[in-house]
């Protein structure tokens, strides 16, 4: 019933289109870079510092200076350039990346996104996730339909503390995926629903309102 | 030019006081300072306010600070592969100021370049936003964030010469250029001290202005926080 | 990829409207994007706010843009060594608007990393602070200036992949690399297009990012502005 | 009766101390650096984006591509480094330049400079001097005393719009060396009068306060 991560990760896939410059989140989004189609030509940021992320190194070829924003050892390309910091965000706030594609705890049917903190839980950090939101021009969230309770993690409002407000363009779940035209009040859409999901069924298991 | 130091003691020597601000390069593991920091720790120096995107891990890079209690203050975007530190935290014995990854950055860049403060969308409608003054730019909102200025900046290159010009190597810039322009003082370390005249001219990182000490380590240990791989096919 | 272009009149096409701004790189007449100039030049676009921190010479660089009365205002640091345009502004025919050469750079800077505003010293006490927002930080005054963004950025690069990494040379860089990140569109001109992974990817000065069309130019120019020697002993 | 330009540069290049890094400005400024003491290290910033800028190319060696900030031809060092117009003013506003000289039109007795428009003759811009004036650590000003029509140039206030306010530290002109302790108040200061040059006719020439 519903999809899997890399179901999910491939239907993120798709939201990549030729010539995109694109910033995958830590955790789930980074399974996207295994799906992109043939003839797609993508070329990944790494907020720590790079353009032009390749795939993980050989046994043997790890280099201690060439990590992702994960801390994970990666590869370069032909077409990487490596810059500071400050250079990273300044690529990333002035809307120069096409698509981000985040993790999240909660999304709400304005928008607003929660991936960062659980007040009373030890807080680890926004790290580049309010940046990202904050500057790319289109945001892709991939998240569990529900939580491992069964409680709804697409709600109406965010009880969370946001990573921002009014952020999220399109949200691919294990059971259904949700899109919205715009940032000015247009409301989420049903896009799809996974193999077996019910819309009776998803409607239950989800707070938000969304059209179809 | 007197900038080249033997060791990362001497470096540091009569730089460090109770109580200072230390802004450190490094993402995570990579490209951190580890020598410098290793001397900071061996200095005993107190009370410190270290500005750091993260704080190392249990027992490596500044997670060494942190475990000899000479940490008061951190600020930084993501500190979550530290037990200690979250052990100070929780338990009050530690302060932290979170700020986004980008404002971070820009921040210690603003103060190096003499800007006190900077607009940003960043962290707009998030607890990060509270307290800071709003600003409207062509209908959108903006919130006023400060630049950094530390008492000492500590930053890793791959390569030096004498005149204190420095170039990195891959993803362990990241924050290294940043910082070394938002100390009052900029200690280096180097891994390689390069003949002068030997650096590109057009591929230096760092100009020799913001560095006045350098020294030259030794065995650096570079550890790997998340060994990735792939399967040979 | 599809960013490489045959001509600059081609590069450019579709992208210019009467009434746009343009920012260019370039100091005094060197590095200038004097390909993309003449071409922009040829195509009779109408009504520009140039973007540049100096306004060329009489007949080359932005200057014949002047000549030809396509020029309706330029943001500019200095302007001397231009008599064109000093009789189009006395005569009331151009706007001016002075940005001191620090401010202007960081301006373009701030554009280009979506920071709407930025505090700075520069300015204080002079006409440049008249009518800007004045704020205290730590007891010293600032001013408010803001960050610029241009429907075009026009610049001119060494070397360059066809991804749109740009390598600058020598001072040639300047208001260049600034000026690739402020613009809706980034156009480039470069001497050389050099094969794929060819540059250092340490010593990239524009990542591909920022360009979205590149042309080969071919019998640059280049002239120089002040032809100073000195005697061989 | 007087020093010369060169003399006055050589004056000041007396406030050049071995390890300094120092921007010249265009005009007299640029004669500095034939007069720094042999064994006194002085680092060049130029400030359209160089630190450590050589002497003039010889005939034939001129790069179009290396120019300094008053556009003509200079040449490169072994401790060159090139890098943007926004780092290069990052450098100057952040306070990294030990020292400025620069010429002008006007000093006041309060450390007013006022170096780039007469109102009403063509204005060609500051350039990089108002930036200059207010990052650089310490600024020292070149000046004829007084005018073509003897009229006085140092003086109480500045009758010209403003470079930068309270930021002269020492004036050298062609009569005298003044230079004030601080920018709190402190006065300006004879420091001293060049040959043939006496008090009472300084003085006049003067109409600028200056202590001795």
């Amino acid at each position: 019933m519903g999809w899997t991560r890399d179901e999910m990760a491939a239907r993120a896939a798709a939201e990549l289109h030729d010539g995109f410059y694109v910033n995958l989140g830590i955790g789930m989004p980074t399974l996207v870079a295994n799906h992109i189609a043939p003839g797609i030509d993508i070329t990944l940021q790494s907020e720590n510092g790079m353009l032009g992320m390749g795939p993980f190194p050989f046994a043997g070829d790890e280099d201690p200076d060439l990590v992702n924003a994960g801390k994970q050892t990666i590869t370069e390309l032909r077409r990487t350039s490596y810059f500071s910091s400050a250079d990273s965000f300044a690529m990333i706030r002035g809307g120069k990346m096409d698509l981000s594609i985040l993790g999240a705890m909660e999304v709400a049917a304005n928008g607003d996104l929660a991936n960062w903190m659980i007040p009373g839980k030890m807080v680890k950090g926004m790290g580049g996730a309010m940046d990202l939101v904050a500057g790319a021009k289109r945001i892709v969230v991939l998240m569990d339909h529900n939580d491992k309770a069964g409680g709804q993690k697409f709600r109406d409002r965010c009880t969370l503390p946001l990573t921002g407000s009014n952020v999220v363009d399109v949200l691919i779940t294990d059971l259904a995926v949700f899109e919205r035209a715009d940032r000015k009040g247009a409301p989420f859409r049903l896009v799809e629903t996974a193999p077996g999901i019910g819309l009776d069924d998803l409607r239950a298991r989800t707070g938000a309102n969304f059209s179809e | 030019m007197g900038k080249i130091y033997d060791t990362a003691a001497a470096a540091l020597d009569g730089l460090l006081f109770d109580g200072m601000t230390i802004v450190a390069g490094g993402f995570g593991l990579c490209g951190i300072p580890e020598k410098l920091i290793a001397a900071i720790h061996d200095s005993g120096v107190r009370d410190l306010t270290v500005v750091s995107n993260n704080a190392g891990v249990d027992g490596f890079g500044l997670g060494v600070l942190l475990q000899s209690r000479q940490v008061k203050k951190m600020i930084a975007s993501y500190v979550g592969e530290n037990k200690e530190f979250e052990r100070q935290y929780l338990s009050g014995e530690l302060d932290l100021e979170f700020a986004p990854q980008g404002t971070l950055a820009e921040r210690i860049r603003a103060g190096g370049a003499g800007i006190p403060g900077f607009y940003t969308k960043t962290g707009v409608g998030t607890l990060i936003a509270e307290g800071k003054e709003h600003k409207d730019f062509a209908g959108e909102t903006y919130i006023l964030e400060t630049g950094i200025v530390a008492d000492l900046a500590i930053v890793h290159a791959w390569r030096g010469d004498l005149y204190g010009n420095l170039v990195y190597r891959k993803t362990a810039r990241n924050f290294n250029p940043n910082a070394a322009t938002a100390g009052k003082v900029t200690v280096a370390e180097v891994e390689e001290l390069v003949p002068e005249g030997s650096l590109d001219p057009d591929g230096i990182h760092t100009p020799s202005v913001y560095v006045k000490r350098l020294v030259l380590g030794q065995d650096f240990e570079k550890r790997i926080e998340q060994r990735t791989v792939r399967e040979r096919v």
